[in-house]
């Protein structure tokens, strides 16, 4: 191998180790939650408007009432947020917010966004209720193929 | 002229019966055309590329290398690590090629490796060598996963704790080549981004034949003890020939998976050679012979059949399942058609080849 | 040391892994709680279901038409014997005889067009009988459908179209074979003496026929067939004749088979046939041409043995059901392994 | 050895082409010095030195086992030389000293091989093969990342390239024509302008290059041959054509049992001299042929017309042939001219036509159990292949066949439905011929693979003897065994012919053993008989049958003058 040779597969390998710890950054997925639950910041309530316009990124603006619940995919770390209040005060919120790559799910506050509450309270790791498992729809015994066993050829 | 007509005819045999097949079964299944053309079109950019991942080895003289399943593995366990670490998108994909690509270089070794050893029936060893390799991936993804490999995304396994689950959503990835650049033309929906790759794949392909390394695959093809003599690694030669062949079926595997959204953790590669094996062949390929063209005729040939066949059946006999049948019978029916034809080929070149020193009292003196 | 190389060598590394590994389960066995009569009886039983379609392997591998990747051939003219004799009513030893007749009938006539093909690609057997049985069992598959069948056992009862995927041959002749003569043992377990007699005996009639002045032949033009040729035998012909007997015994297998399992299997049934067959007399010594009625039966109980003794065993040791990867591992790993090696003769 | 020393001062080549004056102050390109050769002591090559000088075309001549093939792997560094233990003796290439390791040094040290059988890729053209592996290559970016071999082809520069080396051989080959479209001649071409593409090219040796060619293809060959060795290049040209050899060569090396018999300028050489030189030995006293008045004749037990045989390698055209009852018949030949094709055609293995019949009565051909029924039986010179199973017992091998064409050990049972094989018959079937033929052996279940040659070769003539046949036919019975088995093969055929009057039609490369044993010897040259002999006729009209029709009719104009 020529020096110039191993020269050019170190730089190959590095670029593509790069763009895997790029991909892996930038295409970090997570699900966002958009709650208008109130919530207490600092010992006092803060409370959604009745009504309030919700933009996620360049999603379409969702329309949402209190305790109401919007999920959304995120790719990558930054995103931000506009919240606009049509209860008639004109109450407005633009936040750019960056999840940790290690979060899989968050949930944001929308009534603590409002309440110009620090970003650790607007943006909390999304706590899944204990999933049930479901039962496996099929046991592992019909999973595990015959050497040829055919399922009906499904190329849908 | 007429000559020319009918030697077209016979050369391309395989591919005017299907016309003739699919014109017949068009109507019967009564499905618009519209229809019928939005699917071919997804189907293209689903299933094309991996059809291209055969070609190489036909150049090599390898034959039909259902050793591709291997690859398909490959591009599977990429994907579900990808899922598992909910990396989403183009990236996503991308991961999961750079993932896929080390697992299937090394396949591909191996399976060079083997059918080196197995010189004049690489076929039937590929073939087995898959479902060899199949018990490994099971042992890997059926118990390895979530035991010794960490799975990150506990949705993704059995719900005794290890095991990847049978049906993996792939939403993260779901159509995300697709969408890119996707033009809706008259209400049917082109998937242009894949059809770039697809197309930078036959390019890649039509380039690699003029390169050092194309010659010599396909004097190894030809004239193996040849090119020995004149100095060409002929096994690593072929060796290289299902490597790029393993990995171009992982990449494909990838962007037929991201197309349909879902992963069948262990039926989804099991027929990946079998269809692209008997699309290729429909397209007009043979064993020894195949082209780009060969590539695109035949997925068309190929899932139009598949398309219009179960509908066609029920509507003739009444019966889907009928259709169903039909369409595994020509897949199935079309390898082995295929593969006599071409040993009935052989055989009959070797008769004419020697032909003509038979016979030789004519040439007079025979008292 | 160069004597147990040699051995090794020459019985092959992986048959003596699958055997000590066989082996070692009998020795576990009773540690973890299975028992090994009932081990051993199950291993019997199934012994005498899929012997004789190992057995159908030996005629074309003799003969030098490689490994019979193309049973399901014969397994479909077990299918349409068996569905014919539950059409015609016939129950017992008389429905028996009558599916046998057929079955061994329409596995002369298949193994004969079977035989021409294949006399025809010489040096591509495997590959073309393994897609030739393939869209052979689809083709059937679609005359299940369309058959008319008219027995309310087998057909669909709403539906009314076509036959059902497993019929039962309950009350026709469920065990025939197996209960012939059976010994008792124990609260459970029966020793199925008719099946494996007639095991034995179609290994007998096998090893008749090759010890005969055309089996002779026939092992000759496996062994060399340009010696063959030149000893002024007839290479299509004697290939022909195994490829019609191992098609016939493989029609006869299924139904000795269906007869111990209880049920015909339909449709997609044949496909899982032609595999742990083939796996089978590999992992008892055959190579790709050279097979003897003791690689039948060696690899006929190894084979059986472990697809018996994985599953309890390996359960009751680590909680988790690895058999089903270990057979595909196995049985495929064996036939690469006879398809690596090189063969002694060049074709 | 022939009073020129290698380090004489070197001349430009032109001027020393041909050039007699010059000659012993020239560099020769190529200088072996002792060189021999042999295989497990059995001596194939000794003793061999000549030169070849710049632009000089030697003729190399030589019966087959005469030792060229063996020398020429000797010079072309074949692994099969080093592992067998390597040659004596040195040889020099320009004056240094070489040893190769491998074909591709030779190559790259400037020597050229154009072998008998084609080496080239049929899809391919003449450019692509003329640049086999050696091809204009232009880098491109994935060279530094996946090696060399991903540079793209420069076709322009190779079809430049490829046309400079047909330039230089001087006909007309279309560079862009596929090999398998071109005229037999044209690939011959092909290949010697492959080896004259290297820049280096100093020496090329062809070997029996006009054998597969047509009268005017070999013409345009040789005359291509001077205008290459005009430009410097030295040539070896092997072939058994004599004339040719006299038409083109400076200096003629006649080889004969591993021996160099004679190295002489080509002045006033005749083919007949020649002839005599390449088969000519001292005839050992041959107490063992039947005096001329004993020998059978008259009664002709097979009579062959007209027959053609296809047998790759060995095609017979037109041979017309009759044979004595009782007498053994010798053919004899070179390698290639269609002798083995002969009794392999009769016999059925190989495509034939023509008539051929046995006592009177046509047998027919293509179809091995009739010739068989008919009477005749045939020991193959391919023991391993078609002699033998050679996973099988020595009993299987001999029984077998007269079991399935005499029924031999077998046992009918149930009146004759049945017919079972008699293991115990053929073991004693086995017994008697291991003890009549000595065959040394562990016992009859022995596998035939593990026997030695000589026992092989016997176990094959036991098993034609089992069918008691009129007329057996013996293919090179003695090749790639040892002395004493030799003998004891001959002595074996011999016997059986004397007691049980066994026709035997043998066919052998070797003269020597033909003339020991034969009643007459005819000789095959291209595909048929070129004349028939007694085994007392003057050596070299054996030579001279061997040497070619036109060099025959050149003895014959030579001999009228």
């Amino acid at each position: 191998m020529t020096k110039r040779s191993l020269v050019a597969k170190s730089i190959a390998l590095a670029a593509i180790v790069a763009l895997a710890v790029a991909m892996f950054f930038v295409g970090k997925g997570h699900t966002v939650y958009l709650d208008t639950n109130a919530v207490t910041i600092a010992g006092k309530e803060a409370r959604a408007p009745d009504l309030s316009s919700v933009v996620f990124d360049d999603n379409e603006p969702e329309e949402m009432g209190r305790a109401e619940r919007v999920i959304a995919n995120a790719i990558g770390a930054k995103h931000s947020v506009k919240v606009e209040s049509l209860d008639g005060d004109g109450k407005k919120a633009e936040r750019t917010i960056r999840i940790p790559t290690s979060w899989e799910d968050v949930s944001i506050s929308i009534p603590a966004l409002l309440a110009g509450a620090p970003d650790s309270a607007v943006m909390t790791l999304y706590a899944a209720l204990d999933r049930v498992d479901e039962p496996a729809e099929k046991t592992v015994q019909q999973v595990e193929s015959d050497v040829i066993k055919l399922e009906p050829l499904t190329v849908p | 002229m007429k000559n020319k007509f009918k030697l077209f005819l016979i050369d391309n045999a395989v591919v005017v019966v299907f016309v003739l097949l699919i014109a017949i079964a068009i109507p019967l299944a009564g499905m618009p055309g519209k229809y019928l053309l939005q699917e071919v079109l997804t189907r293209l950019g689903r299933n094309a590329f991996l059809v291209l991942a055969l070609l190489l080895p036909i150049m090599a003289g390898m034959g039909l290398n259902f050793g591709m399943v291997l690859g398909a593995m490959a591009g599977q366990i990429g994907l579900i690590f990808v899922s598992s670490w909910s990396i989403r998108g183009i990236p996503g994909l991308v991961l999961a090629v750079i993932l896929a690509t080390p697992i299937a270089v090394l396949l591909g070794y191996v399976c060079g490796s083997v059918l080196n050893k197995a010189k004049g029936r690489e076929m039937v060893t590929g073939y087995i060598l898959a479902f060899f390799m199949n018990g490994i991936y099971q042992l890997l993804v059926l118990y390895a996963m979530g035991s010794l490999i960490p799975i990150g995304n506990p949705e993704l396994l059995l719900s005794r704790g290890y095991g990847i689950r049978n049906v993996v959503d792939l939403i993260g990835v779901r159509q995300s080549l697709d969408k890119v650049l996707q033009l809706t033309v008259a209400g049917i929906k082109l998937p242009i981004a894949t059809y770039l790759v697809i197309a930078a794949m036959c390019a890649f392909i039509v380039w690699f034949k003029r390169t050092k390394l194309g010659q010599d695959m396909r004097a190894v093809g030809q004239e193996r003890a040849v090119s020995l003599a004149s100095g060409i690694p002929v096994e690593r030669t072929r060796i290289i020939a299902i490597i790029i062949s393993t990995v171009l079926a992982a990449v494909g595997q990838i962007i037929f998976l991201q197309n349909l959204g879902t992963l069948n953790t262990y039926n989804s590669h099991e027929q990946t050679g079998m269809f692209s094996i008997a699309a290729l062949l429909i397209g007009g390929a043979s064993v020894r012979k195949a082209s780009i063209p060969n590539v695109i005729v035949g997925v068309v040939l190929f899932h139009l059949m598949f398309i219009v066949s179960p509908m066609a059946g029920k509507n003739l006999i009444g019966s889907a399942q009928l259709g169903e049948f039909f369409r595994q019978f020509i897949s199935y029916g079309v390898i082995a058609l295929s593969l006599v034809l071409f040993a009935w080929k052989r055989q009959a070149n070797e008769d004419a080849s020697r032909a003509s020193l038979r016979g030789g009292a004519s040439k007079g003196g025979a008292a | 040391m160069s004597g147990v190389k040699a051995f090794v060598a020459d019985f092959g590394l992986p048959r003596i892994i699958i055997a000590v590994f066989l082996l070692a389960l009998f020795v576990i066995a009773p540690f973890v709680g299975v028992s090994l009569t009932s081990s051993f009886i199950n291993v019997t039983a199934r012994f005498g279901m899929n012997g004789i379609m190992v057995l159908a392997m030996v005629p074309m591998i003799q003969s030098g038409c490689g490994l019979n990747f193309g049973l399901p051939l014969g397994v479909i003219a077990g299918l349409l014997g068996a569905t014919l004799g539950i059409e015609f009513g016939l129950t017992g030893i008389a429905g028996f005889g009558v599916a046998t007749l057929i079955t061994l009938t329409l596995g002369a006539i298949f193994g004969f067009g079977y035989g021409k093909l294949l006399n025809r690609v010489k040096g591509d057997e495997m590959m073309i009988a393994t897609y030739v049985g393939f869209s052979s069992v689809m083709l059937m598959s679609m005359a299940w459908i369309v058959l008319p069948y008219k027995s309310p056992t087998m057909i669909w009862g709403f539906a009314g179209e076509g036959l059902r995927t497993t019929i039962s041959v309950e009350g026709f002749w469920d065990k025939i074979l197996s209960n012939f003569l059976a010994v008792r043992i124990g609260p459970e377990f029966v020793f199925p003496t008719g099946m494996v007699l007639v095991f034995a005996i179609c290994v007998a009639l096998v090893w008749f026929f090759l010890h005969l002045k055309t089996g002779t032949a026939m092992t000759a033009v496996g062994s060399n067939p340009v010696y063959a040729r030149a000893s002024g035998i007839d290479v299509n012909r004697m290939r022909l004749v195994s490829v019609v007997l191992s098609t016939m015994l493989g029609g006869f297998g299924i139904l000795v088979y269906q007869q111990s399992f209880g049920f015909i299997q339909l449709y997609e049934g044949p496909f899982s046939m032609a595999f742990p067959a083939v796996a089978a007399i590999l992992i008892g010594g055959a190579s790709v041409n050279k097979a003897n009625m003791v690689n039948v039966f060696v690899g006929t109980f190894l084979f059986q043995g472990i697809l018996t003794m994985t599953p309890s065993v390996i359960n009751s040791v680590i909680k988790a059901d690895f058999s089903e990867v270990i057979r595909v591992i196995i049985s495929n790993g064996m036939i690469l392994y006879a398809l690596t090696r090189k063969t002694k003769v060049a074709r | 050895m022939r009073g020129r020393i290698a380090r004489s001062a070197r001349r430009p080549s032109g001027r020393a082409r041909r050039g007699k004056a010059t000659m012993n102050s020239i560099e020769p390109i190529l200088s072996l010095r002792g060189v021999g050769k042999a295989y497990d002591g059995t001596r194939v090559l000794e003793n061999v030195s000549f030169d070849v000088l710049p632009g000089e075309i030697v003729g190399l001549v030589g019966e087959n086992g005469a030792g060229k093939t063996t020398l020429m792997r000797i010079l072309f560094g074949m692994t099969v030389i080093a592992e067998t233990g390597g040659y004596e003796g040195q040889i020099s290439l320009s004056g240094a000293r070489v040893s190769f390791k491998s074909p591709f040094d030779a190559l790259d040290a400037g020597i050229g091989m154009v072998h008998q059988e084609f080496s080239l890729v049929p899809g391919f053209t003449a450019t692509e093969n003329i640049l086999l592996n050696r091809e204009s290559l232009e880098s491109t970016m994935l060279v530094d990342l996946f090696g060399k071999r991903m540079s793209v082809l420069d076709r322009g520069l190779m079809d430049r390239r490829a046309s400079k080396a047909i330039e230089r051989l001087g006909v007309p080959l279309d560079a862009s024509m596929l090999v398998k479209e071109m005229p037999i001649g044209h690939k011959q071409f092909t290949e010697i302008a492959r080896e004259l593409d290297r820049e280096n090219v100093k020496l090329l040796v062809l070997d029996e290059p006009t054998a597969v060619l047509t009268e005017s293809e070999a013409e345009a060959l040789l005359s291509a041959l001077k205008i290459l060795a005009s430009q410097g290049i030295a040539i070896i040209f092997i072939s058994h054509r004599l004339h040719e050899v006299l038409a083109i060569c400076d200096k003629v090396v006649v080889l004969r049992d591993g021996k160099l018999i004679k190295e002489t300028r080509n002045e006033g050489l005749t083919l007949r001299e020649v002839a005599s030189l390449m088969v000519g030995r001292s005839l050992e006293k041959a107490a063992t042929i039947r005096p001329v008045s004993e020998r059978p004749s008259g009664t002709p037990i097979l009579e062959i017309e007209g027959l053609w045989v296809d047998m790759p390698g060995e095609t017979v055209r037109d041979v017309c042939l009759s044979v004595s009852k009782g007498e053994i018949l010798g053919i004899g030949g070179l390698a290639g001219q269609g002798k083995l094709g002969l009794p392999n055609g009769i016999m059925g293995l190989f495509p034939a036509g023509g008539s051929v019949k046995l006592d009177g009565k046509s047998v027919p051909l293509n179809a091995p159990r009739k010739t068989l029924d008919a009477g005749m039986a045939f020991v193959s010179e391919d023991r391993r292949g078609v002699g033998l199973l050679l996973d099988e017992g020595i009993d299987w091998n001999i029984a077998f066949t007269a079991m399935q064409v005499k029924g031999t050990a077998v046992i009918p049972l149930l009146g004759g439905l049945f017919q079972w094989r008699s293991d115990v018959a053929m073991r004693e079937l086995a017994l008697e011929y291991i003890a009549a033929l000595d065959i040394k052996c562990t016992g009859p279940h022995q596998r035939a693979g593990n026997l030695s040659g000589g026992n092989q070769q016997k176990v094959c003539l036991a098993k034609a003897f089992a069918l008691k046949p009129k007329l057996l036919f013996v293919s090179e019975p003695t090749r790639g065994i040892d002395v004493g088995a030799k003998r004891l093969v001959l002595d074996t055929l011999r016997r059986y012919n004397r007691e049980y009057g066994t026709t035997i039609v043998m066919v052998s490369s070797e003269l020597e053993e033909l003339r020991s044993i034969c009643d007459r010897i005819a000789i095959i040259d291209e595909g048929s008989v070129a004349g028939i002999l007694p085994p007392e006729a003057p050596i070299e009209d054996f030579g001279l049958l061997m040497a070619g029709r036109l060099a025959r009719e050149a003895a014959a104009k030579e001999a009228a003058k």
